[in-house]
């Protein structure tokens, strides 16, 4: 493997406009309503520095410190999966002319190029499944595929994880171990720069950096593992399929429904949740209509109805359905487990009902009525 | 039968073109008005008991549910009244969004009065879109100004009805450049649009008909009054916004379930005319210059220049927000720290249709104790009133019943009633006898 | 790899009406090249647009061997399909697909064929049928068993003669309720069972109806011997996509609208009927 | 609803979009503060389109009044306070094919229905020397304890996209689409940051319906419920984690009665802890 180069901190800007003067829209970390959020970085100043996030089950709250690092917060509330799988877009366009013939078009927009700064390696590990979903299953969707083509990705690994995190135990961080095209390691005075695909290797060469010393290689990985070493929370390894459907009937899931509130937003957070709903907008005049496409959830009565019936009517069968579909049919769709360790939907659930107590307690003996 | 002895008894069973649900009784005995009652029979939904006991934080959200079409007024007077309670200043910044936050209601509020409710009157339609048919650049560009209005509210308050994004020290989050720059835009281009709005206001065939009336308004040391401290009246009334209740009282009339309101037991106008007529002079110089073009001079006592008035509001909420807007004002947080306490507070605004006056008491914990709150339609009804004596008597009470039914309803139109406020408005019975 | 497409402009050339709520609309794909290359098999679906309303799985229950007469039957039920019910020939509608996998045809070569229906004209099994009888002579004997809540409520009875007509085949019909005029059996259909003269064993079974009555008739066809990977199911679940992305239609670790509508016994059993699924 | 009564009411094509006649429309007011009409008097150039696409027999506000001629669509606002909109509600029912709800007032009671909660007697005594002039009843009741009511636009108030989007679909001869899911899911697809989680403050979203485009998350704030119950509601345990912020019992009950006070599912939480048993 190529030595790291470092990227003194003054310098992280030189980065940032080589990347706009490779035709990149440059997405980051900042802080806004009271998060850290992925939004258009104009200069490296518009990183949160110094910020931290203190956060358990159901709460955050950023922290300042004196610190000039840039990264030391582990994860916002979203990172790729919106600027791919989009909350919400038009997927044709369909008009009807005086004789009621219609003709339809694909809505064609050629996104810009991005590039994501602060990539952390869950959200690799995410990114790589939705690939596997939207591009590589039996057909592709377009409107992902254009948009991932454009996707340029500075990964930087994780120092500070939450205490929601849990990446360790999936195996998917904190360290990213590919998929990324520049991976960033964050020491006090600048950036060990690796680069990780063809256009990582040109923006790193364009940065013309010194080689790191080993000594900052050595405290950047052991930074890393330090962020291991710290999580608390894990998920019992391997494929949990049948051991989930062996405890459909467990007692514990109406007592998680007695809290759930089946608001959805554990799969509107989780980077790996991809179900959507599709309906049109039709303008007044009725002279044409706009097909859409919008994120849904499990947790939502119309994710299961059909004509007559809601097959998960319960909050307790929806929130059976989450968990056993991402930690147990997600092994046999695509060969690993749906979760990849980001703890955001712990963190982000309004009452903070945490996947891995739920899992703990749903892996003990079942319980027969 | 001889005609000076007839009778006459005319109905409105419910006026259309004003907000809310009224009627009008009149009865005409031997050329003279017997009885004349604006009837307001909007339910009574007594927004003043519920709020006793709310937190302080969720009076913004109930009170604008008086009145959809003025909410932001409640808003602010009730924002101002309990920062009044609770001795807090807000910084000068967040009080200049509030005034733009103010012109997009008065704009939006203004251009539906003036195209959708008031000009069809005048040029003898009985709808706008009925108007869309004869003047339709007219009515895009009212329409056009309406949306306008509509946006600014949007921007601070993420809808225009019942907007959600005020509360009590300022506002829960205030808009970033790049989000606003496209309305400035279009606020710099809807000048023109409402320089010709004054002017065809001003040509309108605007019935004749000078009448006496007191006319009362906020007092702002800084410009054109929509927020103020003291209320003043062309009658020289000069008082502090928390002396109202001394001066002004309300009183119930049995066919009404809106209060009538009195200043010094008489009846008064409160809205753009009266406005207008305290202080054009407050008005920025362009403004001024626009109504010498209209060859009107305020102070007017046609009561039917309220339109124009109105216009002339249009163009000064689009000339203020502009202003606004580019000078960009910067706030550290959009809303002051609030340490409630046990007190009373007053607050006083320039609501589209007139001044809005709200007072609170609160406990220690900021909830509140006792709430009143006196909308400006309940204040000219009894104005309207007087007005309409005059206005009938002048017209001629031995017209037909249609004509003196229309010229009522246009009389009434013009003060553009809010009823929902006022409670709510009207249903014309007019009864003619003779002995 | 097949790019998730648009619907392609499809023509209503003729409607007929099977009862107050069901009707069938032959449907022509407008665009001559995608009208040639339109192939698909018994069992699966297309996606049916109906303009500015919405997108709507719907069986094909034309014959594969003449794909150019493309029909669809419709239960009307609900905002969609209410709509489509007022379509008339000459009205243009949008259409993407075909969708899922088909029946298991070969597997049925050779073999006594055993076809469930419930509920009100089980539309999906139309295209099997017509197929096994237009090749009749591969196939062992055929039963087709069709049952109906209410007497009342049974269509195609033109169509059930034609099919009782055929060498080698019966035709029988229950009802749970039924009317002074009912000929057929009162019951459930699992209940005809037992008159059926079928190698239970060897044979294969396709069906299609209410969940409950799947359940049962699966479960009395494995007591009478049958494999699990000889008894057939269609599936119905919410579809938004019908190309296995948007998650609404997953029955455990399957996506119905990908790997089904048809699913073996086998593939499904640790999942069927198990409530809330 | 009968299976064939838009196709009764509107007699348009549904492709081709021509009409044999306008439809009509009225817009009728009971006690609100007339917020939701101007869904209708905001809609700028869109209003002189509706104005092309129906005949809008009666609206106050906007200038027609009939009350008298039957009409397709009625939209209604406002709650029913006093006898005489016992009877009114009732006609304009008797004059409409489908009847529309606009509104919370209209819908549920809305934010007048406060009153039902206290003595209305008295609280008329305090504002009104002389109450025995109101003609008033002392329950603020929703459209619906009145008269049938096709569909209901929730909301305080309703937005313009809502009603275009129910007038819409009824020109197309469907019905318009409901959505009962939580302010949640469009929160979260406006990518807003959760207010709950991320300031501690009391969001009405986990078991509010969504349509608003989750204005006031977006805004920074908590949701106060404005359009009322979702599906599947848990008020226990969302009222738990109020109190968990720090509300006291009698907060959390006002954060329930505000908008829908008169509704059965936003009954507040019951107990110390709010515990459903
Ligand atoms: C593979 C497959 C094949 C089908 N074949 C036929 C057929 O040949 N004939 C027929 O009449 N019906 C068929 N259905 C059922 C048909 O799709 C539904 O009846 C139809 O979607 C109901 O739409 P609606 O808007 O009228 O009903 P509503 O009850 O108003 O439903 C609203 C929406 O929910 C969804 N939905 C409701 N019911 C279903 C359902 N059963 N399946 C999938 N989505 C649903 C749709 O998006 C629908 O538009 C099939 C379903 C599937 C999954
Ligand atoms: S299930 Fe939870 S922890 Fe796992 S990837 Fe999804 S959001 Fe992250
Ligand atoms: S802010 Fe409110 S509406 Fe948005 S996700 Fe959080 S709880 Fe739900
Ligand atoms: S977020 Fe809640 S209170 Fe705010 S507008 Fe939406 S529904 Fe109403």
């Amino acid at each position: 493997m190529e030595r790291p180069g470092f990227l003194p901190r003054q310098r992280l800007d030189d980065l940032l406009v080589l990347l706009r003067d490779s035709g990149y829209r440059v997405i980051g970390p900042q802080l806004a309503e009271g998060a850290v959020v992925y939004r258009d970085i104009g200069a490296a100043s518009d990183l949160p520095a110094g910020v931290t996030v203190e956060s358990g089950p159901g709460s955050m709250r950023v922290i300042k410190q004196d610190s000039p690092r840039q990264f030391a917060w582990a994860n916002g509330p979203q990172a790729l999966k919106p600027r791919l799988f989009k909350p919400a877009e038009s997927l044709w366009q369909v008009q009807r002319d005086a004789q009621g013939r219609l003709s339809f078009a694909r809505c064609d927009e050629t996104p810009q190029a991005v590039a994501v700064i602060g990539v952390r390696a869950c959200d690799l590990a995410a990114l790589r499944i939705h690939d596997q979903h939207f591009l590589e299953s039996e057909y592709r969707d377009p409107y992902y595929a254009r948009r991932r083509e454009r996707l340029l990705l500075v990964a930087v690994n994780c120092t500070d994880p939450a205490t929601t995190c849990f990446c360790a135990s999936t195996g998917d961080g904190p360290a990213a171990s590919g998929d990324y095209d520049l991976l960033l390691d964050e020491l006090e005075d600048g950036f060990l720069v690796t680069s990780g695909s063809p256009e990582g290797q040109k923006l790193s060469a364009a940065l013309a950096l010194t080689p790191a010393p080993d000594a900052r290689c050595e405290v950047a990985r052991a930074a890393v593992e330090r962020a291991a070493a710290v999580q608390t929370r894990r998920l019992p390894p391997g494929d949990l399929f049948d051991r989930l459907f062996a405890h459909r009937d467990h007692p514990r899931w109406s007592e998680v429904a007695n809290r759930c509130l089946a608001c959805g937003n554990c799969t509107q957070v989780c980077p790996t949740c991809f179900c959507s709903r599709e309906r049109d907008e039709t303008p007044l005049d009725g002279a044409s209509s706009v097909h859409q496409r919008e994120w849904d959830s499990c947790f939502t009565e119309g994710h299961s109805y059909i004509h007559g019936l809601v097959i998960r009517a319960e909050t307790r069968q929806r929130y059976r359905q989450w968990l056993t579909h991402k930690l147990g049919s997600w092994h046999r769709q695509f060969g690993r487990s749906g979760c990849v360790g980001c703890g955001r939907c712990i963190l982000w659930c309004p009452v903070g009902i945490d996947i891995t107590e739920e899992v703990h307690v749903l892996m003990q003996e079942p319980v027969h009525d | 039968m001889t005609e000076s002895k007839r009778e006459v008894r005319i109905k409105v069973p419910v006026l259309t073109r004003v907000e809310g649900e009224g009627a009008l009784d009149i009865a005409i005995h031997d050329q003279e008005i017997t009885e004349l009652r604006l009837r307001i029979f909007e339910p009574p939904r007594l927004f003043e008991k519920f709020l006793e006991g709310r937190d302080y934080q969720e009076v913004p959200d109930l009170v604008a549910r008086i009145c959809g079409i003025c909410p932001v007024a409640y808003q602010m007077s009730a924002a101002q009244a309990l920062e009044n309670a609770f001795a807090v200043e807000v910084p000068a910044a967040v009080h200049e969004w509030r005034r733009l936050f103010y012109c997009g209601e008065w704009l939006q509020s203004h251009a539906l009065h003036i195209h959708l409710l008031a000009a069809p009157d005048f040029l003898g339609f009985n709808s706008v879109t009925e108007m869309a048919g004869k003047y339709p650049a007219e009515v895009r560009r009212g329409l056009r100004l309406q949306a306008l209005g509509n946006d600014i509210m949007e921007l601070l308050g993420a809808r225009s009805v019942h907007p959600v994004g005020a509360r009590i020290g300022g506002f829960h989050s205030l808009p970033t450049a790049n989000k606003y720059a496209p309305l400035l835009q279009r606020l710099r281009d809807a000048h023109e649009d409402a320089r010709a709005l004054v002017l065809w206001t001003a040509g309108l065939p605007l019935p004749d008909d000078e009448q006496d009336f007191c006319s009362v308004a906020l007092h702002d040391r800084t410009g054109y009054g929509m927020y103020g401290d003291r209320l003043i009246s062309s009658e020289g009334l000069n008082i502090a916004i928390e002396e109202y209740p001394q001066h002004f009282s309300e009183f119930q009339v049995p066919y009404s379930t809106a209060l009538h309101g009195g200043l010094h037991g008489r009846p008064y106008l409160v809205g753009p005319l009266a406005r207008l007529n305290l202080n054009a002079a407050r008005l920025p110089r362009s403004v001024q210059e626009v109504i010498e073009a209209t060859g009107i001079r305020f102070p007017s006592r046609n009561m039917f220049h309220s339109i124009v008035a109105r216009a002339v509001e249009v163009l000064f909420a689009v000339q203020e927000a502009t202003r606004i807007l580019e000078a960009a004002p910067a706030v550290d947080v959009p809303c002051v720290e609030i340490r409630p306490r046990a007190a009373a507070g007053s607050g006083c605004t320039e609501a589209p249709r007139g001044i809005l006056w709200h007072r609170y008491e609160t406990q220690g914990d900021g909830r509140i104790r006792s709430a009143r709150i006196v909308p400006p339609t309940s204040q000219n009804q009894a104005r309207i009133e007087q007005d309409l004596r005059n206005a009938l008597q002048a017209f001629g009470l031995d017209r037909d019943e249609p004509a003196l039914r229309l010229h009522a309803e246009t009389v009434i139109r013009n003060y553009d009633p809010c009823i929902s406020c006022a409670t709510h408005f009207l249903r014309l019975n007019i009864k003619r006898s003779t002995t | 790899m097949t790019e998730r497409g648009i619907p392609m402009e499809a023509e209503v050339v003729a409607r007929v009406d099977e009862s107050p709520t069901i009707f069938s609309l032959s449907l022509k794909l407008v665009d001559g090249d995608q009208h040639d290359s339109y192939r698909f098999m018994p069992g699966q679906f297309n996606m049916l647009y109906l303009y500015g309303v919405g997108e709507i799985p719907i069986s094909i229950v034309g014959d594969p061997d003449q794909p150019d007469l493309l029909q669809h039957t419709f239960r009307t039920v609900g905002r969609v399909t209410r709509g489509f019910a007022r379509l008339q020939p000459g009205d243009r509608i949008g259409l993407r697909g075909p969708f899922g996998r088909g029946w298991p045809l070969e597997a049925a070569r050779n073999r006594d064929v055993l076809i469930v229906t419930g509920g009100l004209g089980c539309a999906p099994v139309v295209p099997v049928i017509n197929h096994v009888l237009n090749q009749r002579q591969q196939h062992g004997r055929v039963a087709i068993l069709q049952g109906v809540k209410h007497s009342d409520d049974f269509i195609w009875r033109g169509r059930y003669e034609q099919w009782d007509a055929e060498p080698d085949t019966q035709v029988l019909l229950a009802a749970d309720v039924a009317g002074p005029e009912w000929r057929g059996y009162r019951g459930r259909v699992t209940g005809l069972f037992e008159k059926l003269e079928l190698d239970f064993v060897n044979g294969i079974t396709m069906m299609c109806g209410p969940g409950p009555m799947m359940t049962a008739a699966g479960q009395q066809l494995l007591e009478r011997g049958a494999g699990p990977d000889r008894i057939w199911f269609s599936l119905e679940r919410n579809m938004q996509c019908a190309v296995g992305q948007c998650g609404h239609c997953q029955y455990g670790e399957k996506f119905v609208c990908r790997d089904g509508p048809v699913f073996p016994y086998a593939d499904i059993q640790h999942l069927f009927g198990v409530r809330g699924i | 609803m009968d299976r064939y009564f838009l196709t009764q009411i509107f007699s348009t094509c549904l492709v081709c979009g021509v009409y044999d006649m306008k439809p009509g429309v009225a817009v009728h007011k009971f006690s609100s503060c007339d917020g939701c009409q101007l869904a209708f008097l905001n809609l700028g150039e869109e209003l002189l389109e509706l104005d092309r696409l129906v005949e809008i027999v009666h609206f106050a506000e906007a200038g027609p009044f009939d009350e008298q001629t039957p009409v397709a669509i009625a939209f209604v606002e406002g709650s029913i306070s006093t006898q005489a909109d016992t009877e009114r509600i009732r006609r304009v029912r008797e004059q409409a094919d489908f009847l529309i709800t606009i509104g919370a007032c209209a819908t549920s009671g809305g934010v007048q229905a406060l009153r039902n909660l206290a003595d209305s007697g008295a609280w008329h005594a305090s504002i009104y020397p002389e109450p025995e002039y109101l003609d008033s009843l002392d329950n603020v009741t929703a459209i619906r304890e009145h008269v049938k009511v096709d569909l209901e636009l929730w909301g305080c108030p309703v937005n313009s996209r809502q009603v275009l989007a129910a007038v819409r679909a009824l020109l197309f001869g469907v019905l318009p689409e409901t959505d009962r899911d939580k302010v949640c899911m469009e929160c979260k697809r406006q990518q807003n940051v959760c207010v709950i989680v991320a300031q501690g403050v009391p969001c009405l979203g986990p078991v509010t319906r969504s349509g608003c485009g989750s204005l006031c998350p977006r805004f920074g704030r908590d949701c106060y419920g404005c359009y009322g119950p979702a599906e599947a509601l848990n008020t226990a345990s969302l009222g738990k984690r109020f109190a968990g912020l720090g509300l006291l019992p009698e907060q959390v009950v006002n954060r329930f009665r505000a908008i829908h006070s008169h509704l059965e599912e936003f009954a507040p939480p019951q107990g110390p802890d709010y515990d459903r048993e």
